[in-house]
């Protein structure tokens, strides 16, 4: 892959690191969200609801500024963080929170549908033979939300893959540490008879996400044979 | 253990208000459809919380609305066999028959899933996923489900309504056998299972329970039982003399011979043996040349008015107390009333074999 | 009449209190149409209804320039700018060339994307010149744009930043420490032309004139661009 | 309208191959759990393409594998009854009842909501969601939605099975009914259902039909009747001739008198009524003093012996031809054989309200 | 609301509409798209499957840059369209069209979620009840996914709002035409000072959308409820 230079590759590569992080972290999250918000009624779930969708309503620019001044080591959560260690600005982890945000709202519907997919009945069944609630999620519920979880979490891959506006506004661009694909897909695009070599990133991006959702896709079926017409 | 039941709560337009005592054994809820039998197997399950009540399996309290108690449904150690299977889709049926194993205390586990899933029929199936099996496959992996689970309470809504006749016989004895061991609520349609397994009934009527007592008590009242005449009959208590070359067994009931198609059970064991009441002629003299092996002289113990042109007479005998279904008609040219000699005639073969039991 | 100005974003404010005054004037409505100047010459290129563009990046107008999109007669060099070093909060400006190196520490400088966006470039160029580039680039964080590099100073993620004089004036959270000589890179210049599309119509070409008038440089200046 | 069914269709490790003829009326599809019934009666209504086969109601081709007819479903017209139910869980009962409708043609609408809801007893459900419903409930909508698509064929998987024995005896009239205009297939476990619904019955096992044909034949036979000797019974055609104060009904039969339970049908109206052979005791002389009303003389026509010690012993009365089961011993004892005398006693009480039907 | 001017106005109304069509618009072709992939195996599907999610992966700039070379006046397909008097380039069914990509799959993964939590069984009863494929795609299958095809729209709506990069790119930022509220927020955010107003679009931006998304729950609930439990 000579056309490839080592910078387009470091971008690929982080640009893989991070999606996988920020879907794997992002994940145990958006189950418990989108188990709140599909099975549970408390005061203040409209607004929880909203918060979730908000990175997808607001232009990523605006996502990026408010992670920022959030999240940056002057912010309020920012400044707690750094003295445990945990630091987001201008990290490849910021380039994950970012994407993990970005493709929340996705993932959590997903999930969201599959919960509500779940017959209930199935539910009670399993606890009527001693499972308590963690069981019972983690033997019967879990298995069968699967399919939504990995629709879910291939959307969130995608779209940290994609994802810019978030990521360079927060993270910004900084050669192997945050520039990301997408990023560097955006500076090319900047400067006259950049598309050239833009337009192999984004083939390098689509391979990259083919190979997810083909995955995602693989593994879906299996599941879904297995679940399949009970 | 006994069951104790005190349940008010309200669905929709419908009402439950029932309560019920059960002691040791099988209490069977008999009940028209829609009548609340589900729903009130729901509320001892713990998969309803009802509005008010009080449930309660020996001396441990399910559930007392008055003292804010109710017992997660995890933690009730049921086996429930639901009206509608209920299996898990992901699962196969190994693992389908052994999911309530891995929470049922380790000393408590008593079956074995090879001897279970043989009584069932299904060792074959058990590489199987729900989804494809027959209606009653399924229903029979609930019932092994359940059972597997090594339960305190067995709970059973009709749990063999979608089986053959065969099929049924093969697992009635099971269910039998538990009587002794487990405390279970059984809900059942069918007279023939209510009056082999049932150590109480309780007739349910549009959410309230209209009738409760020992079996043989209120399945011998022709006013209340919901199947009708039908499933009036008497339990007799008889054991096995020998079985003959022929095929038929001989018993003894209270000293007097009962012949009946073959059974299972070994010389010397005890029988429950149901005679159902429309099964029982009677005859004032002692009738002759008749096909029927069993005759039993007895005395007219009372004649009860049932629904419709029949009449129910108990009839003591030495072999124990029997009901015959007759017309009111027969009745009276035969001139029946209390204290009256006369002879019941019980035809061997229409004592079914899903109606002798072990006890 | 309403004719479209395609023109870069940074000049939104004042390019938009200069048209509402000729619109008072004249009666000529220009419909101000703001994005990222590869944005809109892309666009101008798709065939896009600009009928002048004000680009921030004189690159971009040679390309349109060569593709003949532009009426050539009218390009001028319409608005300046000048560069500057800008750190968090109120601070001094310093005294002589800054080793910007040193003032930074461990902290980050935030330009704008440096191989692409213009300022970037400049800047780039500029701290070339100052024979600093070397030791500055790892810790260059690059935004987007100027106005992302210049909110991570204003929030204080990074402590310095570089940025066109214009958007310094207007943010509180930062205060230019150091002006970059005019000579430490190419000028910074916003080229206008009319389109070729519009090279018949004179609403644009008279409303370029006037931007060129006194009246409109005065606004332009109270911004902070310079006249070329 | 006659059905014509073969098939042959591999499904896992189970194996269909099976063919029967049935003339107009109810074919009962009867064998055990697993047998194949709901996979048949899915190849007919065309949920299944069958690897081979041909299928034909009438002289409508629905399915020919030679000829590469398939008739999709919605095409057949059919009111399928599913062994699970199935309710439409968006739609309202009444919704649920009424969906077949909009597709039927105009002419063909039979059915009248209301008289089908009432008859089911699901009026008061009308405007509510299927989720709300009992198990019987449920079943009872299912069985209603079917048979108000008036439909040219109707397929019934078990559809009474989940329901109370007062709410069957109030189904059942309705399918001999339309057994006279739609054919049905029919699946069932319940003896008392075979035998008063069919006129042709079919005994799958295993995927293979082992036995078929009218159902007084097949359910006489006590060597092959899946549920054992219970079934056997046999048929008379009677005419109602009067009800009486007492609650009896006075019928007759090729000119004998037979007095029953109170039936439906006015004076004059013809019946079937099934006499199940367990139900009849023989005896060599005329009993006498017996509760028995229906005392019938006739003659042995002949004996088979059935599984275990029981045998069947056909005899020819005036009111037609009799089934009776007794037991061997009793056989030899009273010395029956072909062409002996005898007479048949019949309990008024032992013939159910199931056991009579229109015709 | 004084606080906010005409060209805000302009802005919100104009989103909004862009929002309503891009959902409106694009719902059946989810719908189909969703059931293509969620019912039926097809050579390429995989393929289908890509190109709907081609949107999420690449950066928003790349999508608005591929839509503005195709549909563009001077795109192979603009120029097909354009003598039938269908314009997208610098209009705001540009901007529709831009929003409708990019929320396209969002929408196309929820309603094919709901596609396959969808019991066989019941379309199949409903055809042995008469019912054509399209009878029981209306009258089952539809109403049955409906809590997905209403996520699907209130996801598609909000990305609508949200969407940025490739509607400025693609049919650019006239106000009255094109300046959606993301664009002006955009804007704003591009000059000193300009955090005030940006804030109050977002302001309104989130209004927008939270009342799409309580509007969504509620009718889902209804649809719920009517559905629950069978
Ligand atoms: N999808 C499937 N894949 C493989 N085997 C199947 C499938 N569905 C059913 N079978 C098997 O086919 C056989 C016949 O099933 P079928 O449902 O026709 O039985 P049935 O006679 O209706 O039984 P029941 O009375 O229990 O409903 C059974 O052994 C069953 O396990
Ligand atoms: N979720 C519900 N909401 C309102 N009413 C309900 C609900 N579930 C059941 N019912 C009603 O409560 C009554 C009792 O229902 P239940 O399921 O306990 O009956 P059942 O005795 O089990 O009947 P079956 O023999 O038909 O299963 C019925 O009239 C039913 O319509
Ligand atoms: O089908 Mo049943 O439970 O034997 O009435
Ligand atoms: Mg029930
Ligand atoms: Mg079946």
């Amino acid at each position: 892959m000579d056309w490839l230079g080592p910078a387009e590759w470091q971008a690929i590569i982080l640009s893989l690191k991070v999606a996988f992080w920020a879907t794997l972290v992002s994940l145990p999250f958006g189950i418990a969200v989108a188990h709140l918000l599909a099975r549970r009624a408390f005061p203040g779930k409209a607004l929880v609801n909203g918060l979730v969708h908000l990175p997808l309503i607001l232009p990523p620019v605006v996502t990026g500024y408010l992670l920022l001044i959030t999240f940056g080591v002057r912010g309020p959560v920012g400044g707690l963080l750094q003295p445990l260690g945990i630091v987001f600005a201008f990290r490849w982890t910021g380039a994950a929170l970012a994407a993990a945000v970005m493709g929340f709202p996705l993932m959590v519907r997903a999930i969201r549908l599959s919960f509500e997919a779940v017959d209930p009945k199935l539910e009670e069944a399993a606890s009527t033979l001693g499972a308590s609630r963690v069981w019972v999620f983690l033997t019967v519920t879990l298995p069968l939300i699967l399919p939504g979880v990995l629709a879910g979490a291939v959307l969130a891959f995608a779209k940290a893959l994609g994802e810019f506006g978030a990521t360079i506004t927060f993270v910004s661009n900084i050669p192997g540490q945050t520039q990301t694909l997408a990023s560097a897909i955006y500076t090319f695009l900047q400067v006259p008879g950049g598309e050239g070599p833009a337009l192999r990133l984004v083939a390098v991006s689509v391979v990259l996400a083919m190979g997810a959702l083909l995955a995602s896709e693989l593994l879906a079926r299996r599941v879904q044979k297995r679940v399949g017409g009970a | 253990m006994s069951v104790s039941v005190r349940v008010s709560h309200r669905q929709g337009d419908f009402l439950l208000d029932a309560a019920f005592e059960a002691p040791p054994g099988i209490t069977v809820l008999f009940g028209r459809s829609g009548s609340g039998k589900t729903t009130l197997v729901n509320a001892v399950a713990g998969l309803l919380r009802p509005q008010a009540g009080r449930i309660a399996v020996g001396d441990q309290v399910l559930f007392d609305s008055a003292a804010g108690v109710f017992l997660p449904t995890h933690r009730r150690r049921l086996g429930y066999v639901f009206q509608e299977g209920r299996l898990f889709p992901h699962l196969s049926v190994r693992q389908n028959l052994l999911y309530g194993r891995w929470f049922a205390p380790k000393g408590a586990r008593r079956e074995d899933l090879g001897r279970v899933a043989e009584m069932l029929g299904i060792g074959p199936l058990l590489e199987r996923r729900p989804g494809d099996l027959s209606g009653g496959e399924k229903q029979r992996v609930a019932i092994g489900r359940a059972l597997l689970a090594s339960p305190g309470l067995i709970l059973a809504d009709e749990p063999l309504a979608a089986l053959d006749e065969a099929r049924k016989a093969e697992i009635l004895p099971y269910f039998e056998r538990l009587r002794a061991e487990v405390p279970i609520l059984y809900v059942s349609h069918s007279a023939a299972e209510v009056a082999r397994l049932a150590t109480t009934v309780v007739v349910l009527e549009k959410g309230r329970v209209v009738r409760q007592g020992p079996a043989a008590e209120v399945l011998a009242d022709p006013a209340v039982t919901p199947v009708g005449a039908r499933a009036a009959g008497a339990i007799l208590e008889a054991v096995v003399v020998r079985h003959h070359a022929d095929g038929l067994s001989e018993l003894q009931a209270g000293g007097h011979p009962l012949f009946l198609p073959q059974v299972g059970q070994a010389p010397g064991s005890r029988l429950r043996v149901r005679i159902a009441a429309h099964d029982v002629i009677l005859s004032r003299g002692r009738p002759d040349g008749l096909s029927a092996l069993n005759i039993l002289p007895g005395v007219v113990h009372e004649v009860r008015g049932g629904e419709g042109p029949g009449a129910i007479v108990s009839v003591d005998t030495g072999a124990g107390r029997l009901l015959a279904r007759v017309t009111r008609r027969s009745a009276e040219a035969l001139g029946l009333g209390p204290g009256v000699a006369c002879h019941a005639v019980i035809k061997s073969v229409a004592v079914a074999p899903e109606d002798v039991g072990g006890r | 009449t309403d004719f479209n100005v395609f023109a870069a974003a940074s000049l939104s404010d004042a390019l938009g209190e200069a048209a509402q005054v000729y619109e008072g004037a004249t009666g000529d409505r220009a419909v101000l149409v703001f994005a990222g100047s590869s944005a809109l010459a892309r666009q101008i290129q798709a065939g896009a209804p600009a009928d002048l563009f004000i680009s921030a990046s004189t690159d971009w107008m040679e390309t349109l320039a060569g593709e003949d999109l532009i009426d050539g007669a009218t390009r001028v060099d319409l608005l300046g700018n000048s560069l500057v070093l800008v750190a968090h909060g109120a601070a001094a400006p310093v005294e002589g060339t800054p080793d910007i190196a040193a003032l930074l520490g461990e902290g980050r400088l935030a330009m704008a994307l440096v191989d692409a966006v213009p300022a970037g470039v400049y800047g780039k160029a500029a701290l070339g010149f100052l024979g600093q580039w070397a030791a500055v680039e790892p810790q260059v964080a690059q935004a987007d744009n100027v106005r992302a590099a210049l909110a991570l100073v204003a929030t204080g993620e990074a402590p310095y930043g570089i940025v066109y004089a214009t958007d310094a004036a207007a943010e509180e959270g930062a205060s230019v420490v150091y002006t970059f000589p005019a000579e430490s890179h190419a000028p910074i210049l916003y080229p206008a032309a009319v389109t070729a599309a519009a090279a018949e119509a004179p609403t644009a070409a008279a409303f370029l004139d006037w931007l060129q008038s006194d009246e409109a440089q005065a606004i332009f200046a109270r911004h902070g661009f310079t006249t070329p």
